[in-house]
C-alpha cells in the first residue's frame, strides 16, 4: 500500500515534468532554421527527394550508421546469449499448416520484392532502408516458419550484413577521400532530381542499409526461434 | 595527420570484418582487432603529441560535406584526443586483458568490443546531442554482450536490470532531446550555446530532462543499484570498461552540454556528484565483495569527476589540470584494481591475501590504492590538493568537507582491503597462474600511474616546488628492490647522509629546523644500522622506510603549504607500509592509517581555510588567514592525530608495539616528532607570544597534561614491553604538547628539550627492547626476566634510557624537567604543570617495571641460551648513550642556539633562557648539566669504590639462593614478580585508564559500519526498484529544482 | 486549462505521447511480470516516438517529400519538419534492438529461475 | 660440591623423593633449541661454604662486642616455644634493651632460636634458614625437646637432639622455658661472643660433611642443594 | 686549594649528618619505646647495628645490579646533601648546592629510589619486587602533594632555588612558610610522612608479610650502606623541609632542633596512626593532600 501510493506519487510527479512539456508545447506554425535548411537547401546539396531520407542517410549519416551498429550489435549480442542452442539445428516437430505454406509460397517473394523496392526508392517516396530491409526479414522469417526445411544459413545472413556493413563503411570513408566529409554522398553525381539513380551514394546506402537491417532482424528471430527449440533441455 | 573520422571507421569496419571470421581463425580475428583499436590510439596519440606541442585550438570534422548544425559534426582538441587516447587504450589493453574470455565466447565478443570503443570514441568526439544519444545507447548495448564474458553467475540478470535501467534513462534523454531541438531548434550543442536562448520552462524543463538523463549514465548515489549490480556480475576486465571506458565518455558528455544549461545547473553537479562521493564511500564502507566495492568505489570517484565538471568555473584555469590528475587517478586505478581483481578470482576481499604471493603485484594493488586515496606522488594528490585549495578560495568550505569527508569514508574500505592483502590470513588454495596479458596491461597502468603522478605534479601550479629528488630516490629502491638487504641499507643510509650534508648549508641558520633535521635524518641512520642485522632482502622495506624519513625531511625544508602537506603525506604512506609489515599489525596499521588520514584532512581543510582569500601558498599565510579560529583549531587537530594525544591515541599502541623490531623506534622516536614539528610550525604562525591569549593554546595545554597522565598511567600496566613503550611515548609526548602550549620561549626549550631526550632515549629504548624481543621472540615482560646476564650491554642502554626517561639528574631528561618547571611557575599553568609531574613520577613505575621485569628477577630458563642483541643493533645504541651524555653534559651546544634563535625572532623575546658558559639560568633559578654531572659522577665513583672494598670477597649465588621462607622457590616463572605489578595502583587509580576512548571509537565505527550497513540495503537487488529509485531521483531532483 | 476549441493534431498526439509515456513508466515500475515489463517500456519507447512526431509537426503542412504535390523551390513553406522523423526512424530502430535484447536475456532468465517474476531475481544486491 | 658429598648422596636420594620440580628436563628456547636443565644444578650455587676466619684480634674483640650488642633474631618459630618469643618484647621483657630485635629475613639476622621440638619436615626450613644467615651466626635451642627429644624422645619424626644438625650455642633447658630463661640466654650469648667462643657458624663449615650426612639420615626429601647459600 | 677546602667541609658536613641521623634515630626509638612503656634501645644503638652490619663476615652478591644497587641508593642520600644548603648564610656549610635548586633535589631523590629498586631487582626475590611496586606506586602519590607545595612556595617567593626561599624567611618566625602559607606546609608536611616510611605509609617494608621489603636479600656491608643512607637521608630530607617551611638553619644547633621535631612529626603520627594499604594510601593522598595543595595554589592565583 505504501509502495503503491509512494509509486503514484512518482508517477504523478513524472506526469508533473511532462505536463510542463506540454504545457510549453504550443505546435509550430514554420520550420525552424535546420529544417528550413533541409527544406531549402536538401534537395540541391542531396539530390534526394525524400527529405527525411536526405537527412537519415545523408546530413546524420552518422546516426544511421549507430543504428545500424546496433541491430548488428543486437544480432551479434542475441546470437551469443543463444550460442549453444544454434549449434544443434533440430527439426520442427510440430510441421506446417497448409494454410500458412501457400500463403507463404505465394507471399514470401512478393515480400522480398516489395522490401527490395522500399529501400531502392528510399530517397524517392516514403520508406528506405530500416523499412525495406524489416520487410525483407518479414520475408525471411515467413520462409523459416513455413519451410522448415528451408532455412536460411546463418553464415549466409551474417556474411550479407558484414558485407553490407563494412561497404557503408568504406562508403562513408570514400566520402572523406572524394567528397565534403564522412558519409557524405556526393561521391556520385547527384544525377537528375527524382530519378532512381540521383541522390549520390543514396540508394547504394540505403540498399546496404536495407540487405544489413533484413539479415540482421532475420537472423535476430531465427536464432531466438532456434532456441525455443533446444531450450528445455539445458 | 589522421583524421580520427577514420578511425571510427577503422573500427567500426573491423567490427563488422570480425564479425565473419569463423572458429578456427580466431587468432587471426584477434589479430586484427588488436590492430584495429590500435590504430585510433596510434590517431589519439598522434592529436595528442599534436596538441601538446602546438597549442593549437580544437579542430572541427564535419560529417556528410555539411556545417553544423545541419550535420552531425565531431570536435577533436586536446582533451577529446587525451579521453580518446585513454579510452583507445584501456580497449586495446582489455583486449589482451581478455584474451581467454574472449576466445571462449567468440569472434563476435570481439566485435563487440570494438564498437564499444568506436562508440566511446564518437561520444567523446561528438558534438550533436542526438548523436551523442545514438552512441551512448551503442556503448550501452555492447556492454550489455560484453557482460557474458566470462560466464559468471547472474549475469543475465544484472544484464536485465541494466537493460532496464539504460532504456528508461535514455527514454528520459531522448524526451529531453526532442524538447530541446523543439525549443532550440538545433541539435548541435555549440549551436545551442551560440543562439543564447531565453530560459522558458519548458526549455529548461527539457533541459532537465537531457542533464538528468546524462547524470543517470554516471550512475549517480543512490539512482545506482543497477550499476553496482553489473560491477559485481561482470568480468572484472568487463567492470574495467564501465568504470574507465563508459564513464569516461558520458563525464565527457556532461562536461560537453554544460554550456547548455542554465547556471544553476553547475550547482546541480556539485551537489549530485558530492552526494555520490560521499554517499557512495559511506555504503561502501561494510561491502565485502570486491567487484562491487570497486562499483561503489567508481561511482564515488566519479560522483567527484562530477562535481569537478560543476566546479569548473570556480577552478578557472586550473581545471583541467585538477580534472587531469582526479580522472587519470580513478581511470588508471580503478582499472588496475578491476584487472587485478580478475587476476584474485575470488570476490572476498579477505582473499586477497593472496596478492602476496607476488609481491609485485602487492606493490602496484599499493600503488591503486594509494591513488585512489589521494596520497603522493600519486596525482589524484595533486588533483586533490589543488582542488581544495581552489575551492576555499572560494569559500566552499561545505564542498571541502563532503570531499574530505568522502575520501576519509573512501579511505575505510580501501585500507582495511589493503589489509587483507598485505596482512591478512594466507588462503590455502592454490595460487593463480600469473599470464603475459594479466600482467602486462595491470603493470603498464601501474607505470602509467606515476607517469601521470609527474605530469601532475608539473601542471599544477606550484607543483615545481616539490623537491622530488627523494621521490626518484625512492623510485630507484623499487627498482633495485632485488638486492641483497645490506647493499640498500648502504643505499639508504647513504642517501640520507648525502642529502643531509646536501641541506645543512640550508638549514643551519635556522636551529630550529635543524634540530628536527638531526631527530630526523641522524634518526633514520641510526634505526637504519640497526637494519643490517636482517639477513635475506627484505623485500619492499628500504623504499618506504626512506619515504617516510623524505617526507619528514620534506616537513623541515618545507615553505609553502603544499610542500608541507606533500611531506606529510609521504611520511604517512612510508610509515603505514612500515608499520603493517609487522607481524600482527593488520589492525593497528588500519586504525594509524585511518587517524592519519582523518588528521591529514583535517590539516588540509585548516590550510585550505587559510589559502582562502590570500595569494600564495607559503607558510608565512598561515599567520594572515582570514580563520585563524578555524585555521588553527583543525590543523592543531591534525597535528595532534599523529602525536598521539589523548582521543586520538587508540593506534599507536599497536602500531607501535607491533612493528619490527627496528621500525618501532623509527616510528616512535623519529616519526611522531613530525607531529611535534607540524605543531611548532602551526604555533609558530599563530604569532608568538600573544597566542598565549588563544584558547587554543589553554585546551592544548590542558589537553597535553591530561595526556602525559593516562599515557603514563595506561603504561604502567602494561605487560607487553613494546606497548608499555608506546604508551610511554604517548604521554612523552603529551609533555611536548604541554611544553608547546605554553607559546613562551622558555616553554619552546622545554618542548625542544623533551622532542630530542624522546628522540634520544625511546630509539634507544625501543632499539635496546627491540633487541631482547628479537631474542626472546616474545614481548611479555613477565616471561622474561634476569636477561642482565646474556644482554648487558642492552640492559646499560636500557638503564640509561630510563634514566633519562624518567628525568633522573644527571642525565639530560632533568634538563626538561628543570626547564619545565620554569616555564610552570613563569605562565601559571599549576595545575596541569602538578598533573604533568604526577605522570613524570608515574613514569618511574614503569621505567622500573620495563627494567625489572625484562633484566633483573629470576631468569627463565628457556632464554638460558640467548644472546646478546645483534651487534647492529647495539652500535646505535652506543651512539645514542653517547648523545645523551653528551648532550646531559652539554646541553648549551643545542639549547642556547636554538634559546637565540627563539629570543631572537619575533616570537618569543622576553624571558629567554641566559646562559654563562654551561650554566642556564632563569629569574628563577639556575642549572648546569655540566657540573651536575661531574658531582654525581665523582660522588657515584667514590661509594662504588668502598662498596668494592667493603664486599671485595662476595661469593656470587644463583637464582633460586633467596631466601624463601625457609622453603626453595618452584620455578623460575613463578617466582619472577611482575605480572601485574602494580595491582594496588590499579585499584587505587585504575579507573583512569579504563578504555573509555577506545571504546567510544569502537562505538563510532559500529555506527558507522551499522549505518552503512542498514543503509545499503537500498540496493535491494530487485531490478524494479531500481527503476523506483531512478524515477525517484529524477522526481526529487526536478522538485528541488523547480 | 486546455481549451478543446483550440485542440490541434499535434496537441493531441503531444498529450497522447505524454500520458502514454507515465502509463508506460506506471507498468514498468507496478508490474511484476518481465514480459509485462518490457511491453511496458515498448509503450514508453512509442510515446517517445509519437512525441518526436508531434514536435515535427507543422500545421497544416505535408510529408516532407518533394514530389508532384510540392514545389522543390517552396518546399520551406509546404513540408513538416523531416529532421524528428530522422529521429524518430532511429528511435524506433534503437528500441527495437534494445526490446529485442530485453527479450532475449527474459529469456535466458526464465531458463534460469524457471521464472519470470522480477521479484526473484535478487542473487544480487546490496 | 665435592665429589665425595656427591657419591653419598645418589644413593640416598632416591628418585621418588626428588620433587618433581627438581627433575632433569628440557625446555625449548625461543630459537627452538633444547635446553637442558638440572634444576639442583643450575638454579643454585653449588660452592662448598667458608670459613671466615676472625680477622685482627683487637678489631675483632671490638666487632664481637658490636655483634653482641645487636642481636638480630630470625623471626622464625619451630614448635611450641615460638609461644614464648613475642612476649619478650612486650614491655614487661624488653629485649630491646639488650640489643635484641626481630627480623623476617635470614640474610640479616644473626640469631636462629629453635623454639622447641623440631619436626624433621621443620628441620629441613631449619637448615635452610640457617644456612642462609651470614657468617657470624648463632644458635639458640629452647627447650629439653632440642636437647634430648624431651617427651617426644621416640618420636617417629622429631629429632631427639639439635647438636647432631646444627652448631648450638646455647641450650636454654625447660619445657617451655620461660622468657626470663630467653633473656638469660641472651646473655649467655653475648657473653661467649664477646669472649670470641661463638664461631658455630665455622664449626659448621668445617664439620660441613658430618652435620649434612647427619641431616641427610633424618631428612629423605632433600630436594635442596647441599648447601643453601 | 678551594676545592679541596670546599670537599673538606662537604666530608666534614657529611659526617655531622650521618651522626645526627643515626642519633635522631636512636632518639626516636627511645621515644617509641617509652610511649609504649618499655625502656628501648640504647641511644647509640643504630651504631652498633651499623658497626655490626659492616662486621659481617661473609658477603653473598647476586650479581652486578646487586652491588650498584646500594650505591645508587647511597648517591641519592649523599647527592642530596650535595645538592642541599644546610645552614643559611654559611658559604662553607652550602656544599655544592648552585644556591641550591629545587628541582634538582626533588629529581634526585628518584636516583636512589631507582637504585634500590634495581639492585633489589637484581636479587631476584620477589618480594623485593612486591615491596617496589608498593613503594613506587605510594611515592606517586606522596609527591604529589609535595609538588603542589613546592609550586606554590614557587609562586610565593618567584624563586626555585632553596637558598632564596630561606632567605626569604629570615627575619621573624613569621615570616616561616608555616605562617606564611600554611596551607603548603600542611600538603608538604602530609607529604612527609609518606617520604619517611613510616606508618600509616610503611606497608612497603611490611616486616613479616613480605619479610622486609625491597632489602630483603640485603646483608652484611650492603645494608650497612643502606643504613647509612637512611641516616643521612632522614636528616637531609628533613632539612629541605626545614629550609621550605620552617626557616631554614643559621647555625647547627638550630638545624639539629628543627630536623628533629620534623622528624619527630612523621615518627608522632606514626605511633598514632595504624598502617594502610597501598591501595588506600594512594586515594588517601590523592585526596586530602592534594586539596589542601591546590587550595595553596589557588590561594596565590588569585
Amino acid at each position: 500500500m505504501i509502495r503503491n501510493s509512494f509509486l503514484i506519487l512518482l508517477l504523478a510527479g513524472l506526469g508533473w515534468i511532462l505536463f510542463q512539456e506540454f504545457d510549453s508545447f504550443k505546435g509550430s506554425d514554420q520550420l525552424n532554421p535546420v529544417a528550413e535548411y533541409y527544406a531549402t537547401q536538401g534537395p540541391q546539396e542531396v539530390g534526394a527527394a525524400n527529405l527525411v531520407t536526405s537527412v537519415v542517410v545523408t546530413y546524420r549519416g552518422l546516426d544511421t550508421l549507430g543504428e545500424v551498429t546496433i541491430l548488428f550489435l543486437t544480432a551479434a549480442i542475441v546470437g551469443l546469449l543463444f550460442k549453444r542452442e544454434s549449434n544443434s539445428e533440430t527439426e520442427d516437430i510440430y510441421g506446417t499448416s497448409e494454410i500458412l505454406l501457400t500463403a507463404g509460397k505465394i507471399l514470401v517473394p512478393m515480400l522480398i520484392l516489395v522490401g527490395v523496392y522500399i529501400f531502392i526508392n528510399g530517397h524517392l517516396t516514403p520508406g528506405g532502408g530500416f523499412q525495406g530491409g524489416a520487410v525483407l526479414a518479414s520475408a525471411f522469417v515467413l520462409a523459416a516458419l513455413t519451410f522448415s526445411g528451408t532455412t536460411v544459413k546463418h553464415r549466409v545472413l551474417e556474411i550479407v550484413e558484414s558485407f553490407s556493413g563494412i561497404s557503408f563503411v568504406l562508403l562513408g570513408i570514400l566520402g572523406v577521400v572524394l567528397a565534403g566529409g564522412f558519409l557524405d554522398n556526393k561521391i556520385f553525381s547527384l544525377g537528375t532530381f527524382g530519378h532512381l539513380f540521383s541522390a549520390g551514394a543514396i540508394p547504394i546506402i540505403y540498399s546496404l542499409v536495407g540487405l544489413k537491417v533484413g539479415s540482421e532482424l532475420s537472423n535476430i528471430v531465427l536464432v531466438m526461434k532456434s532456441s525455443e527449440k533446444g531450450g528445455d533441455h539445458d | 595527420m589522421v583524421s580520427p573520422i577514420s578511425s571510427i571507421a577503422v573500427l567500426l569496419g573491423s567490427a563488422f570484418l570480425v564479425g565473419l571470421f569463423k572458429k578456427t581463425s580466431y587468432s587471426f580475428a584477434q589479430m586484427l582487432s588488436l590492430l584495429a583499436i590500435a590504430f585510433p590510439l596510434f590517431v589519439s596519440a598522434q592529436w595528442l603529441i599534436h596538441f601538446i606541442g602546438t597549442s593549437d585550438g580544437a579542430v572541427m570534422l564535419y560529417t556528410a560535406g555539411a556545417k553544423p548544425p545541419f550535420s552531425v559534426s565531431l570536435q577533436i582538441g586536446m582533451a577529446e584526443a587525451f579521453l580518446t587516447l585513454a579510452v583507445n587504450l584501456l580497449g586495446l589493453l582489455s583486449i589482451i586483458y581478455l584474451m581467454k574470455p574472449f576466445k571462449e565466447l567468440g569472434v563476435k565478443a570481439l566485435a563487440l568490443l570494438l564498437i564499444l570503443v568506436m562508440g566511446l570514441n564518437v561520444i567523446i568526439l561528438s558534438r550533436d546531442i542526438f548523436n551523442i544519444f545514438v552512441f551512448l545507447e551503442i556503448a550501452s548495448i555492447a556492454l550489455v554482450g560484453l557482460i557474458l564474458l566470462g560466464k559468471r553467475k547472474h549475469t543475465y540478470s544484472a544484464g536485465f536490470k541494466y537493460l532496464i535501467a539504460v532504456a528508461i534513462i535514455s527514454s528520459f534523454l531522448l524526451v529531453g532531446i526532442a524538447f530541446v531541438y523543439y525549443f532550440g531548434s538545433t541539435l548541435n550543442i555549440d549551436d545551442f550555446v551560440a543562439q543564447n536562448l531565453i530560459v522558458t520552462k519548458g526549455l529548461s524543463t527539457a533541459l532537465f530532462l537531457l542533464f538528468i538523463a546524462v547524470l543517470l549514465e554516471l550512475k549517480p548515489f543512490p539512482a545506482n543499484g543497477w550499476a553496482l549490480d553489473l560491477y559485481e556480475a561482470a568480468h572484472p576486465g568487463v567492470g574495467a570498461l564501465i568504470s574507465g571506458g563508459t564513464a569516461t565518455a558520458s563525464l565527457y558528455v556532461l562536461y560537453k552540454i554544460l554550456p547548455m544549461g542554465a547556471d544553476y545547473w553547475s550547482d546541480v553537479l556539485i551537489w549530485v556528484g558530492l552526494i555520490s562521493f560521499l554517499g557512495s564511500n559511506i555504503l561502501g564502507i561494510s561491502q565485502k565483495n570486491a567487484n562491487r566495492l570497486l562499483g561503489y568505489s567508481s561511482i564515488g570517484q566519479i560522483g567527484l569527476l562530477v562535481a569537478v565538471i560543476g566546479f569548473s568555473d570556480q577552478l578557472g584555469s586550473h581545471f583541467e589540470a585538477i580534472f587531469f590528475s582526479l580522472f587519470i587517478s580513478h581511470f588508471l586505478a580503478k582499472v588496475g584494481l578491476f584487472w587485478l581483481s580478475g587476476w584474485v578470482g575470488k570476490t572476498e576481499l579477505t582473499a586477497w591475501s593472496i596478492l602476496r604471493t607476488k609481491p609485485w603485484l602487492l606493490l602496484v594493488f599499493g600503488i591503486f590504492l594509494f591513488t585512489l586515496i589521494g596520497f603522493p606522488p600519486f596525482p589524484s594528490f595533486f588533483g586533490k590538493w589543488q582542488l581544495i585549495v581552489d575551492l576555499a578560495s572560494e569559500h566552499g568550505f561545505n564542498w571541502i568537507v563532503i570531499i574530505l569527508a568522502g575520501s576519509l569514508f573512501e579511505g575505510i574500505y580501501l585500507f582495511r582491503w589493503l589489509g587483507y592483502a598485505i596482512k591478512g590470513e594466507k588462503s590455502t588454495e592454490n595460487k593463480p597462474l600469473l599470464d603475459w596479458q594479466t600482467a602486462l596491461p595491470i603493470g603498464l597502468f601501474a607505470l602509467l600511474i606515476i607517469g601521470a603522478g609527474y605530469v601532475s605534479n608539473q601542471w599544477m601550479p606550484n607543483g615545481q616546488s616539490i623537491n622530488l629528488i627523494p621521490v626518484f630516490f625512492i623510485l630507484a629502491l623499487f627498482v633495485l628492490d632485488f638486492l641483497p638487504a645490506w647493499i640498500k641499507n648502504t643505499i639508504s643510509i647513504a642517501g640520507l647522509v648525502v642529502y643531509g650534508y646536501l641541506l645543512y648549508p640550508e638549514l643551519s641558520d635556522d636551529t630550529l629546523r635543524l634540530v628536527f633535521a638531526v631527530i630526523f635524518l641522524g634518526g633514520g641512520i641510526l634505526t637504519l644500522i640497526a637494519g643490517y642485522s636482517v639477513k635475506g632482502k627484505r623485500a619492499g622495506f628500504f623504499p618506504f622506510a626512506l619515504m617516510m624519513f623524505a617526507g619528514l625531511i620534506g616537513l623541515v625544508e618545507a615553505d609553502n603549504l603544499l610542500q608541507f602537506f606533500f611531506a606529510w603525506e609521504l611520511m604517512t604512506l612510508g610509515s603505514y607500509v612500515l608499520i603493517i609489515r609487522g607481524k600482527r599489525s593488520m589492525l593497528h596499521a588500519y586504525n594509524y592509517m585511518l587517524f592519519s588520514l582523518g588528521g591529514a584532512y583535517l590539516i588540509f581543510m585548516g590550510m585550505a581555510m587559510a589559502t582562502a582569500g590570500q595569494s600564495g601558498i607559503s607558510l608565512e599565510i598561515l599567520r594572515t588567514t582570514a580563520f585563524p579560529g578555524w585555521t588553527y583549531a583543525l590543523m592543531a587537530i591534525g597535528f595532534l592525530t599523529k602525536t598521539a594525544a589523548l582521543g586520538f591515541h587508540i593506534w599507536l599502541p599497536g602500531a607501535h608495539a607491533e612493528a619490527e623490531s627496528d621500525v618501532s623506534p623509527m616510528v616512535s622516536g623519529i616519526l611522531l616528532k613530525g607531529g611535534v614539528f607540524g605543531l611548532i610550525v602551526l604555533f609558530l604562525a599563530m604569532g608568538g607570544e600573544q597566542a598565549q591569549a588563544n584558547p587554543l593554546v589553554y585546551v592544548l595545554g590542558w589537553l597535553g597534561a591530561i595526556t602525559a597522565l593516562i599515557g603514563n598511567l595506561i603504561a604502567v600496566f602494561q605487560e607487553d614491553a613494546k606497548k608499555l613503550l608506546a604508551y610511554s611515548s604517548i604521554g612523552n609526548l603529551g609533555y611536548v604538547l604541554f611544553a608547546l602550549a605554553f607559546m613562551s620561549n622558555i616553554g619552546w626549550m622545554t618542548a625542544i628539550t623533551y622532542s630530542l631526550n624522546h628522540f634520544l632515549f625511546k630509539t634507544l629504548l625501543f632499539l635496546a627492547i627491540g633487541g631482547v624481543v628479537l631474542r626472546v621472540k616474545t614481548h611479555n615482560m613477565h616471561e622474561m626476566g634476569g636477561l642482565i646476564k646474556q644482554m648487558p650491554l642492552s640492559f646499560i642502554a636500557v638503564l640509561i634510557g630510563i634514566i633519562t626517561l624518567a628525568g633522573i639528574p644527571p642525565l639530560s631528561g632533568y634538563a626538561g624537567k628543570w626547564l619545565f618547571y620554569n616555564a610552570v611557575i613563569a605562565q601559571g599553568w599549576y595545575f596541569q604543570g602538578a598533573i604533568v609531574f604526577f605522570a613524570g613520577t608515574i613514569a618511574f613505575l614503569y621505567c622500573f617495571k620495563l627494567i625489572y621485569a625484562v633484566f633483573l628477577g629470576q631468569p627463565k630458563d628457556k632464554f638460558r641460551q640467548v644472546k646478546e642483541a645483534p651487534v647492529w643493533y647495539i652500535i646505535p645504541q652506543i651512539i645514542l648513550i653517547i648523545g645523551i651524555m653528551v648532550f646531559s653534559a652539554r646541553p648549551d651546544l643545542i639549547l642556547k642556539p636554538v634559546g637565540e634563535l627563539l629570543s631572537g625572532s619575533a616570537y618569543f623575546p622576553t624571558d629567554p633562557l641566559n646562559w654563562e658558559s654551561v650554566t642556564a639560568s632563569t629569574n628563577l633559578g639556575y642549572w648546569s648539566g655540566y657540573k651536575i654531572m661531574l658531582v654525581i659522577g665523582v660522588m657515584f665513583m667514590v661509594l662504588l669504590g668502598w662498596l668494592l672494598l667493603m664486599s671485595r670477597k662476595a661469593q656470587k649465588i644463583k637464582q633460586f639462593d633467596i631466601v624463601y621462607a625457609g622453603e626453595t622457590p618452584f620455578t623460575p616463572g613463578t617466582t619472577h614478580f611482575s605480572h601485574n605489578m602494580f595491582a594496588p595502583l590499579y585499584r587505587a587509580i585504575g579507573f583512569l585508564t579504563l578504555p573509555m576512548i577506545t571504546q567510544s571509537w569502537n562505538r563510532v565505527n559500529s555506527t558507522v559500519h551499522d549505518f552503512a550497513d542498514s543503509a545499503r540495503k537500498i540496493y535491494s537487488g530487485n531490478g524494479q526498484s531500481y527503476l523506483v529509485q531512478i524515477l525517484a531521483y529524477v522526481v526529487i531532483v526536478y522538485l528541488i529544482l523547480f | 486549462m486546455i481549451n478543446f476549441n483550440s485542440l490541434n493534431i499535434e496537441t493531441v498526439s503531444m498529450g497522447i505521447g505524454v500520458i502514454l509515456f507515465v502509463l508506460g513508466v506506471w507498468g514498468i515500475v507496478s508490474q511484476k511480470n518481465i514480459i509485462k515489463i518490457i511491453i511496458s517500456f515498448t509503450i514508453v519507447d512509442t510515446s517517445i516516438h509519437l512525441i518526436l512526431v508531434s514536435i515535427g509537426y507543422i500545421r497544416g503542412k505535408s510529408a516532407p517529400i518533394i514530389d508532384a504535390a510540392i514545389n522543390k523551390e517552396n518546399a520551406a513553406n509546404e513540408v513538416v519538419d523531416p529532421l524528428p522523423q530522422a529521429l524518430v526512424l532511429t528511435a524506433i530502430v534503437i528500441g527495437l534492438g534494445i526490446t529485442a535484447l530485453m527479450l532475449s536475456y527474459a529469456l535466458r532468465m526464465y531458463k534460469e529461475n524457471k521464472s519470470l517474476d522480477i521479484n526473484k531475481f535478487k542473487a544480487l544486491k546490496w | 660440591m665435592t665429589e665425595e658429598l656427591k657419591d653419598n648422596n645418589i644413593e640416598q636420594v632416591e628418585d621418588k623423593f626428588l620433587a618433581p620440580e627438581n627433575r632433569k628436563h628440557t625446555v625449548t628456547g625461543p630459537e627452538g633449541e633444547i635446553i637442558h636443565v638440572d634444576p639442583l644444578q643450575d638454579y643454585y650455587c653449588n660452592e662448598r661454604p667458608k670459613a671466615e676466619d676472625p680477622r685482627n684480634k683487637i678489631v675483632e674483640k671490638f666487632l664481637n662486642w658490636a655483634r653482641a650488642e645487636s642481636l638480630w633474631v630470625l623471626g622464625f618459630g619451630t614448635g611450641c616455644g615460638s609461644i614464648e618469643i613475642p612476649p619478650l618484647l612486650s614491655p614487661r621483657f624488653d629485649a630491646y634493651r639488650f640489643g635484641v630485635a626481630m627480623r623476617a629475613t635470614p640474610r640479616q639476622s644473626s640469631v636462629i632460636i629453635i623454639s622447641g621440638y623440631l619436626a624433621v619436615k621443620t628441620l629441613k626450613r631449619v637448615i635452610r634458614s640457617y644456612e642462609q644467615m651470614q657468617n657470624p651466626k648463632f644458635v639458640i635451642a629452647l627447650g629439653s625437646c632440642t636437647i634430648n627429644g624431651g617427651m617426644y624422645w621416640d618420636s617417629y619424626n622429631t629429632i631427639n637432639r639439635l647438636d647432631y644438625y646444627l652448631p648450638v650455642d646455647v641450650y636454654v633447658a625447660g619445657c617451655m622455658p620461660r622468657p626470663e630463661a630467653i633473656l638469660a640466654a641472651f646473655d649467655k650469648l653475648k657473653t661467649r661472643i664477646k669472649e670470641g667462643r661463638a664461631e658455630g657458624a665455622n664449626e659448621y663449615v668445617e664439620k660441613f660433611d658430618w652435620y649434612k650426612a647427619n641431616q641427610k639420615k633424618v631428612i629423605k626429601n632433600w630436594n635442596m642443594p647441599d648447601y643453601n647459600w | 686549594m678551594d676545592i679541596v677546602k670546599k670537599i673538606g667541609f662537604v666530608l666534614l658536613g657529611l659526617f655531622i649528618v650521618l651522626n645526627w641521623g643515626l642519633l635522631m634515630a636512636g632518639i626516636m626509638r627511645k621515644i617509641i619505646a617509652r610511649v609504649s612503656m618499655r625502656r628501648g634501645i640504647k641511644i647509640f644503638q643504630p651504631y652498633i647495628n651499623l658497626i655490626k652490619n659492616y662486621s659481617i663476615r661473609s658477603q653473598l652478591t647476586h650479581g652486578i645490579m646487586f652491588y650498584l644497587g646500594p650505591v645508587f641508593r647511597l648517591s641519592g642520600g649523599v647527592g642530596i646533601f650535595l645538592f642541599m644548603p644546610m645552614i643559611y648564610g654559611s658559604d662553607i656549610w652550602n656544599n655544592f648546592s648552585f644556591t641550591g635548586d629545587l628541582i634538582l633535589i626533588a629529581y634526585f631523590m628518584f636516583f636512589g629510589m631507582l637504585g634500590m629498586a634495581l639492585g633489589a631487582g637484581e636479587g631476584g626475590h620477589p618480594y623485593s619486587a612486591i615491596g617496589i611496586s608498593r613503594g613506587l606506586a605510594q611515592f606517586t602519590a606522596i609527591e604529589l602533594p609535595l609538588t603542589l607545595a613546592i609550586l606554590s612556595i614557587a609562586i610565593q617567593y618567584q624563586s626555585l632555588s632553596i637558598t632564596e626561599i630561606v632567605a626569604a624567611q629570615q627575619g621573624s618566625i613569621l615570616n616561616w612558610t608555616l605562617f606564611t602559607n600554611p596551607l603548603a606546609t600542611g600538603a608538604a608536611m602530609i607529604s612527609f610522612l609518606g617520604a619517611m616510611g613510616h606508618s600509616p605509609f610503611n606497608v612497603v617494608m611490611a616486616p613479616q608479610e613480605n619479610p622486609v621489603g625491597p632489602p630483603t636479600e640485603y646483608h652484611g656491608t650492603f645494608l650497612g650502606v643502606l643504613q647509612t643512607n637512611r641516616a643521612i637521608l632522614h636528616v637531609v630530607e628533613a632539612v629541605l623541609y626545614m629550609n621550605l617551611f620552617f626557616g631554614g638553619a643559621n647555625n647547627w644547633i638550630e638545624l639539629i632542633v628543627k630536623t628533629f621535631f620534623i622528624y619527630f612529626w612523621s615518627v608522632f603520627v606514626g605511633m598514632v596512626f595504624p598502617r594502610f594499604r597501598v591501595d588506600q594510601s594512594i586515594p588517601w593522598l590523592l585526596k586530602l593532600p592534594v586539596l589542601i595543595g591546590v587550595a595553596a595554589i589557588i590561594v596565590f592565583i588569585v
